[in-house]
């Protein structure tokens, strides 16, 4: 790729989550060229690891399959995987992107046959399951990953692995010496993306999640509950595959916390919420779900599922913080607390818990533009000679719905960009 | 000293809430509490009490002063920090619960005989004196402070732990003659008493 | 037109060439299939093999081609000929993949992949290149309703994008609710106080822009036409109705405060019991200086109640959470605070809501002194020199009642949706709703609503979703949202109207099928005028004329084909998918006679969800029956009960029809297509008994996308079933 | 190694015949053979510890944890001072923290503290043994000087919370602190594994006014460390190694139970380890005599 097929007409969209996948296909779709470059081998992002989303019980996939299809089938779009944004320079309607491209070791002529990951034998943990399962060295990402392509796992580099999966390749997709690649494009506009990541729950030293097999995060419970997940959408604990019919949600898991993330992430309440109305899929009345909380944020007319939740006989809410988490021998988490709420101490076993865990901005960790202005949790602002836009969870922790709304507008602010652009190219000459 | 005492205080308005901001040791966190309850959970006595620290916190801004000064709960700190390094919001819930219950014990509104207050008393009279720690004086006057027959009994019930220190030279029985203090002992009986003095007069409390 | 010539690619790559005699396919291209050309390729993806593909059309003028390789979306940048019409036969994903292993499996496999290459063959031979809607509506404007944040917001980026708008606002003057505020909450950090609203400063942009034309004092008399030719009469307070022609609309017509007289209990109606709005008004009046009460006394105390008459679940009050409400309050107290620290201020709520960021603001409220008590207000009464709150303490829990100069109720937005079209015309509600649109559409006259009045979207990946193409909700009509949000929300619809003036005017489809250039067209000589097509559409595209004909708008139109499948005498069809590119596809099929026991299972799969669900079973080597045939279609709306008896009639032995999940919350993108097709399914019940067939041969399923191995379960368990009941009676009939 | 200098801050209760004496002795013997030279602060004074709330009030608290500051910085200038006491180290660090953190808090103490003619500079640094064990050493230097393992013997590690808790050692988390784990580790023991007990409050301050609630606490953490499989209990505080030590044969005799679980010092773990005597280590002063320790020293 050269620098040439982009120009100050271009709008660079960095992460190719839902936000990231939104913004540039709007702004595609209104006839503007647009780069997406994501750093993971496949587009997607978080939500693709979802199994559904609240308040609908609708599959991410399903609004997946819809944008990958628009996507497939606009020519003004094109999509870098594997790619990260070192540096940018410049300024509104004219940047200087410097793009680093690590190698995928597999090429355009992959046909997802699946050969190469049948030839290998090493594996890694899965980071698609947030390693809750294996997966081989040369591997796609998910069943929905884009581009549909195998993906060498860097580290099989120099192993008798990856020459096997050379060789079960028919077509020479697989291509042992990419290197990795720095290219630099120009640019009009850029919009962030970058989303979100989970806070290190094993930071949460009083639940425990280092120490107990049991204590799993809300990302890692919705693997458990997909189909395509590490138990074929079984509810099972960890520990010992044993089915988990009692379940914990601690709220707040990192989130509304000085020692944590400072800011509330939105979407926790929701997503408990959902999640235990998988439990009650799984297992009928036949199981029990305690949403530990301090307030229910089901904010507009999600106050509906909250109410329907309130109605389902197997779930019950304690206003609570929950203190600490101890362990017994059968592998069962005891919760310690106070019921707030008129005052109830409790010490209550569960099969399993699920720390509905905080939302923190992706970037946090990776260097920004110096001219981009963040607040306090690291949350995007966007740039200060406003070329340059924040979108959906990179700007604030947002659910999906909002993360596209949020998109959708990025990408209008980002035309107007280019159109300024334009309009000066043109009056200049 | 304390005309705050005589008020009638009216539910959840700021007057208490205010005293004890300007009263008691780091009281001004008290608003800043968000009822998540985790500081009650935490706390290794929280069987043992009436009011957890978020249910004092509570109590403060509804008003209920008489309650809150007269409670037994924040005697039962151990200072162990739990709620400290839990607590959501970073209130020093350590030092609240020893102020409120300094505060209330310099009103003289503390539960009477509330056995940790005695002994908190007893320990920094005992160090005060002498600018160090007399051990075996503090806990002769523990032992003792409800009298001499019941001070008998609870030393003679704890007498082979204290002939074991004596043994493991862990206790000196000649510290009762006098034992380790400060060469510059007047110096640090002026610090205390103009410490006390800036103080009680930045709370009003004189 | 160029002549049609036909050719058949067949791959034998990613095992193709070991499990299936590609010679014998290629037999069957050629002699069955009719295919001028026809060749094989061990790796057609490969560039060379498109370099192949892409010689023929240019060179020999193939104008129609069969991929007969891996599912129709793999490869797609590969297998990208823009020029020609293209069927794509599923031999892997669908055949090789799912299909048991082993030699004694070899003959169904084969004729499993015959079958998919006749299919393709077959629908080729009915497709033509879609040419777009020759109907191009070329006018860009952009009418935004509503002149308050949403509205100012939407016009304002609109034409910083640089397209003209026009924006009509009933009142005589722009802002709405944010020029009522004192102070709005703060956007960005730091969250520490009241902002000001900057309503004064947009409005003044607005109206000075010179892409921008205000009407005040204005409503929609009436709007017609289609993305790119709206044409609406905008009638002014004095009578004066003048016409304008627009490209898009968006809606922002807002809300209305939820009426606190309707709250008795919580003291609407008493004195100094007021309304967030209410307390704007004192907060104005007194212009930073401590509020004082209507009645002139400066307020000492003061207590928010939160969620008045909102989160209700007995049926009295709105269900629904506003959202901004807490925030709301958060900042009214501080009004109180930074004006005189020593105001009582108490914010009672059950579940304090200021997620992301508002937290920040909740803390600095805390710091400023304000009281937040978890707590439900029973009773709020008239008492001596101000009010009484009765009140549950739930975190001391106990009964409590306190005095207060002053009662801010947090009442709710309730949108200005217009009419609820949905309501029947006897309903006495609906008489009283006043339209905002004016749509003179055959469906209704205002946007379809989703729930509690609610112009929203049904889809959480698509806020934008609408249902009446090229006109956006935006703002609190849409969702109950607080101001950031609004604007937000305002910059997004814009864009979203842009889209939709830019699609009209190529005349191509809006979103989901976005840039498909097939449109809807009828022959209305058949047309029997059954106005099924006008009424089954899920966007309101098809009015009808005098004559009762169904009047197309192609630009509204979404390509659904919900219109083709409800159509009795099958008039209506698309250029590239129509009842016969499907019709042919299973007349194709070799059905095996009756003592063959070798069933033919006909699945018709919705493309989204249903069908990728079955693509993904094959990644994922869930092994299926071979008696299976799939055909994707856009929407089982689409489907046309002729396909069902066409198959029966001709020996199938059953067929399955996978949609998506219909109801309340329906998962079908294109709003009824499973739900109409099941309903019309259930009609087919007599038609079986007339063939003399059991009614299990046509079966419903609703299929998500992540059902890759209940589909594989559905489809053996299916057939399984087939096999019991018996070889259907109809072969050798058809 | 150079010599190391620290302005040592021994507390009340590490004075000769005092409570935790053993401990001192302890801690002289590991300095030793570390080359650490602790130079007690001239006249230091109580930290009022925790339970001095009451009567005590905030200022005169921090004016006389002030006071030691002052002195430090005048005797021993340029030196760090060194707590082994887990309460003084607190009190004195929390009295440091809230005087960096308030100039009306640092006026007022230094107008107190000129009652007796003495001003603080806010230069001093206040740490903890174990702090300067694990920072100014680390592991690895600390293994260098060992000439005995104590291997064989099981260590329950009891950090308890002064030491963990608001500061915590060397960043370490609060509710699975691992440095005496790594400590015992280091000196060839065996620490036990998910001692659950580990940072449980011990009541220490309570033990007096609050009897059995204290008691309760100690119990869970002695059985604990037995349901472990620990020998012997090994902590950082004196407030706890006396608690947890002493009251174990009152409990046997109120509960009936069996504890006879000995309490040590990281201390005089290392002085076993680098080949200190019995009476180096202050194992002689064990109310619960630590056996095992002792058969090491005369290995």
């Amino acid at each position: 790729m050269t620098a040439s097929i982009a120009t100050s007409q271009t709008i660079l969209v960095v992460g190719g989550g839902i936000s990231g996948m939104s913004a540039a296909l709007e702004a595609a779709e209104c006839g503007k060229q647009v780069i997406l470059v994501e750093k993971s081998p496949t587009l997607g992002g978080r939500t693709a690891l979802l199994y559904r989303y609240f308040p609908k019980m609708c599959h991410p996939t399903c609004g997946l399959e819809i944008n990958l299809k628009r996507l497939k089938g606009n020519r003004r779009l094109r999509v870098l995987t594997q790619a990260e944004v070192t540096s940018v320079s410049g300024r509104s309607g004219d940047y200087k992107v410097t793009l680093k491209l690590s190698p995928r070791y597999v090429n355009e002529n992959c046909t997802a046959c699946g050969e190469c990951a049948k030839a290998v034998s090493g594996q890694i943990p899965n980071p698609y399951d947030y390693g809750l399962s294996e997966t081989k060295l040369a591997y796609l990402p998910h069943a929905m990953a884009y581009p549909q392509r195998y993906v060498l796992d860097s580290s099989i580099i120099g192993t008798a692995d990856a020459e096997k999966a050379r060789e079960a390749c028919k077509y020479g997709a697989i291509d042992l010496g990419m290197k990795e690649e720095t290219v630099e494009i120009k640019v009009g506009s850029v919009i962030w993306a970058t989303g979100w990541k989970p806070y290190d729950a094993a930071k949460i030293q009083p639940y425990g999640y280092d120490r107990f097999a049991n204590v799993i995060t809300s990302v890692e419970f919705e693997r458990l509950a997909d189909s395509h997940g590490p138990t074929g959408g079984k509810l099972l604990r960890p520990s010992d595959g044993q089915a988990a019919k009692n379940i914990a949600f601690i709220q707040c898991a990192g989130s509304r916390d000085e020692n944590h993330l400072r800011h509330c992430s939105r979407i926790c309440c929701m997503a408990s919420l959902k999640q235990t109305q998988y439990v009650r899929e799984a297992y009928g009345e036949d199981c029990k779900s305690s949403v530990y909380y301090i307030d229910i944020r089901a904010i507009d007319r999600f106050e509906d599922f909250y109410q329907k939740v309130q109605q389902d006989p197997t779930v019950r809410f304690v206003k609570s913080k929950v203190a600490s988490i101890t362990q017994n021998d059968a592998g069962s988490l005891i919760l310690h607390g106070v019921d707030t709420e008129g005052y109830h101490r409790y010490a209550a076993e569960h099969d399993l818990v699920v720390l509905a865990i905080g939302m923190e901005p992706e970037s946090n960790g990776i260097k920004l533009p110096d001219d981009m202005v963040i607040d306090s949790s690291g949350f995007i602002e966007g740039s200060k000679d406003g070329g340059q836009f924040a979108a959906g969870a990179a700007a604030s922790p947002t659910d999906v719905n909002r993360s596209v709304q949020s998109a959708t507008a990025a990408a209008l602010r980002a035309i107007q960009v280019v159109h300024r652009t334009a309009a000066t190219e043109t009056a200049n000459g | 000293m304390s005309d705050h005492n005589s008020q009638a205080v009216a539910r959840y308005r700021n007057n208490f809430l205010k005293e004890v901001e300007e009263r008691v040791e780091e009281g001004e966190w008290v608003k800043m509490c968000m009822q998540c309850g985790v500081c009650a959970g935490s706390c290794p006595f929280g069987a043992h009490w009436q009011h957890s620290p978020q249910k004092l916190f509570m109590m403060i801004r509804a008003g209920k002063r008489e309650e809150v000064l007269t409670s037994d709960s924040m005697w039962m700190c151990t200072s162990c920090y739990n709620c400290v390094v839990r607590c959501p919001r970073q209130l020093p819930i350590t030092h609240i619960m020893h102020g409120l219950a300094s505060y209330a014990h310099r009103l003289g509104i503390a539960p009477k005989g509330q056995p940790t207050r005695e002994f908190a008393k007893i320990f920094w009279d005992n160090l005060a004196k002498k600018g160090r720690v007399n051990e075996l004086k503090l806990t002769l006057s523990l032992y003792f402070k409800d009298g001499l027959v019941s001070g008998i009994k609870t030393a003679m019930g704890m007498q082979s732990i204290g002939l074991g220190m004596v043994k493991a030279k862990r206790l000196n029985p000649m510290e009762i003659f006098g034992g380790h203090g400060l060469k510059d002992l007047k110096g640090f009986h002026a610090i205390l008493a103009k410490a006390r003095e800036i103080e009680d007069k930045r709370k009003g409390l004189t | 037109m160029a002549e049609m010539k036909t050719a058949a690619y067949i791959c034998a790559g990613c095992g193709l060439g070991d499990k299936l005699d590609i010679a014998q396919m290629e037999k069957i291209a050629q002699k069955e299939g009719k295919m001028q050309l026809v060749r094989r390729h061990d790796f057609l993806c490969s560039t060379e093999g498109v370099e192949l593909i892409r010689k023929d059309i240019a060179t020999e003028g193939v104008s129609h081609v069969v991929i007969a390789a891996c599912s129709r979306r793999a490869k797609t940048e590969a297998f990208d000929f823009p020029t020609v019409a293209m069927s794509r036969a599923n031999l892997r994903e669908g055949v090789i993949w799912v299909v048991a292993e082993g030699e004694a499996h070899d003959e169904v496999r084969q004729e499993m992949a015959n079958d998919y290459l006749r299919m393709g063959c077959a629908e080729l031979k009915k497709m033509k290149l879609p040419e777009g809607n020759p109907n191009k509506a070329g006018n860009k404007r952009i009418l935004v309703v509503g002149g308050g944040m949403a509205g100012m917001t939407a016009a304002l980026e609109s034409a910083e994008t640089g397209y003209e708008v026009v924006l009509v606002e009933k009142a005589g003057q722009l802002g709405g609710w944010a020029a009522r505020l004192w102070r709005r909450v703060p956007f960005k950090q730091p969250y520490d106080k009241p902002q000001e609203t900057g309503a004064a400063q947009l409005a003044a942009k607005v109206s000075g822009h010179p892409k921008i034309r205000v009407h005040l004092n204005s409503t929609l008399a009436e709007t017609s036409g289609a993305p790119g030719r709206f044409k609406v009469q905008i009638a002014q307070e004095s009578g004066a109705v003048s016409e304008e022609e627009v490209g898009a609309i968006i809606q922002a017509s807002g809300f209305s405060s939820y009426d606190p007289a309707r709250l008795p209990e919580l003291g609407g109606g008493l004195a100094n019991v007021i309304d967030q709005a209410g307390l704007e008004d004192l907060a104005s009046s007194a212009n930073g200086a401590p509020i004082k009460r209507s009645d002139g006394r400066e307020v000492k105390s003061v207590v928010f109640v939160q969620c008045a008459g909102q989160r209700d679940d007995t049926g009295t009050h709105l269900s629904y959470c506003s959202g901004h409400c807490c925030a709301t309050s958060i900042k009214q107290a501080m009004y109180f605070k930074d004006a005189n620290p020593d105001v009582d201020t108490v914010i009672m709520y059950t579940d304090l809501r200021v997620p992301g960021m508002g937290e920040d603001f909740y803390r600095s409220a805390q710091e400023k002194g304000v009281i937040f008590t978890k707590g439900k207000v029973a009773k709020v009464e008239s008492a001596t020199d101000g009010l009484k709150v009765n009140f549950r303490d739930l975190i001391l829990d106990e009964d409590v009642a306190i005095e207060t100069d002053l009662v801010v109720l947090a009442t709710g937005q309730v949108p200005n949706s217009g009419v609820n079209i949905d309501l029947p015309d006897e309903d006495e509600g609906k008489a009283k709703q006043v339209s905002i649109l004016n749509l003179n559409y055959r469906q209704g006259k205002d946007l379809p609503q989703l729930v509690h009045g609610l112009a929203d979207s049904h889809f959480i990946c698509f806020p934008y979703e609408t249902r009446r193409t090229g006109i956006y909700a935006a703002g609190p009509v849409r969702r109950p949202m607080d101001m950031l949000q609004a604007t937000e929300d305002a910059a997004g619809a814009a864009l979203k109207a842009i889209q939709a003036v830019e699609n009209a005017d190529a005349g191509r489809a809006a979103h989901p099928r976005v840039g498909d250039l097939s449109y809807p067209i009828v022959r209305l000589e058949g047309c029997t005028q059954c106005k099924r097509c006008t009424v089954e559409c899920p966007f309101g595209a098809i009015d009808e004329d005098e004559r009762r004909f169904p009047v197309f708008n192609e630009s509204r139109c979404r390509r659904c084909g919900t219109c083709m499948g409800a159509c009795p005498v099958r008039v209506i069809s698309f250029e590239n998918y129509s009842v016969d590119t499907v019709g042919n596809q299973i007349k194709a099929v070799d059905i095996p006679d009756e003592f063959s026991e070798r069933p033919r299972i006909l699945i018709l799969a919705c493309e989204n969800d249903a069908y990728p669900a079955l693509d993904m079973a094959g990644l994922a080597h869930h092994v299926y029956s071979a008696f299976v045939r799939a055909i994707p279609v856009r929407c089982l709306g689409s489907v046309n009960a002729i396909w069902i008896t066409d198959a029966l009639n001709s020996g199938y032995d059953g067929v399955m029809m996978m949609g998506c999940k219909h109801g309340d919350n329906y998962q079908c993108h294109f709003v009824k297509g499973s739900e109409l097709a099941n309903y019309r399914m259930s009609k087919i019940d007599d038609t079986l008994k007339q063939l003399g067939l059991e009614v299990e041969r046509v079966a419903s399923y609703e299929v998500a996308i992540t059902d890759n191995a209940r589909v594989a379960a559905l489809i053996n368990d299916y057939v399984a079933k087939i096999v019991e009941i018996g070889m259907s009676p109809m072969k050798g009939f058809g | 190694m150079a010599k190391k200098e620290y302005a040592f801050y021994p507390g009340c209760s590490s004075q000769l015949k005092a409570s935790a004496s053993n401990y001192l002795t302890s801690v002289s013997s590991m300095c030793k053979t570390l080359d650490v030279k602790l130079t007690e602060i001239p006249d230091w004074n109580c930290c009022g510890a925790s339970i001095g709330y009451a009567e005590g009030g905030e200022l005169p608290r921090i004016a006389i944890n002030a006071r030691n500051f002052a002195l430090a910085e005048t005797h021993l200038p340029g030196q760090d001072i060194v707590a082994t006491c887990a309460a003084c180290w607190l009190g004195a660090r929390e009295s440091k923290d809230r005087l960096d953190a308030s100039s009306t808090l640092m006026k007022e103490t230094n107008e107190a503290l000129a009652a007796a003619g003495l001003h603080y500079k806010a230069e001093v640094k206040i740490r903890h043994m174990v702090e300067v064990l694990i920072e100014d050493f680390g592991y690895d230097e600390l293994k260098k000087p060992m000439k005995k393992s104590l291997e064989g013997v099981k260590f329950a590690g009891y950090v308890g919370c002064q030491t963990n808790r608001p500061f915590g050692i060397d960043g370490e988390s609060f509710e699975n602190p691992k440095y005496l784990d790594k400590l015992v580790e280091t000196l060839g023991g065996e620490p036990v594994e998910h001692y659950d007990q580990k940072v449980t409050c011990c009541g220490g301050a309570l033990a007096f006014s609050e009897p059995e609630k204290s008691q309760k606490q100690i119990r869970d953490i002695v059985e604990s460390a037995y349901d472990h499989g620990a020998e012997m209990i090994v902590t950082p505080c004196p407030l706890c190694q006396a608690n947890v030590e002493v009251y174990q044969s009152e409990i046997n005799k109120k509960q009936g139970t069996q504890f006879n679980m000995p309490v040590l010092y990281y201390s005089q773990l290392m002085t076993v380890a680098y080949g200190g005597s019995m009476k180096d280590a202050g194992l002689d002063g064990q109310l619960i005599r630590a056996e095992k320790l002792e058969v090491i020293t005369k290995k």
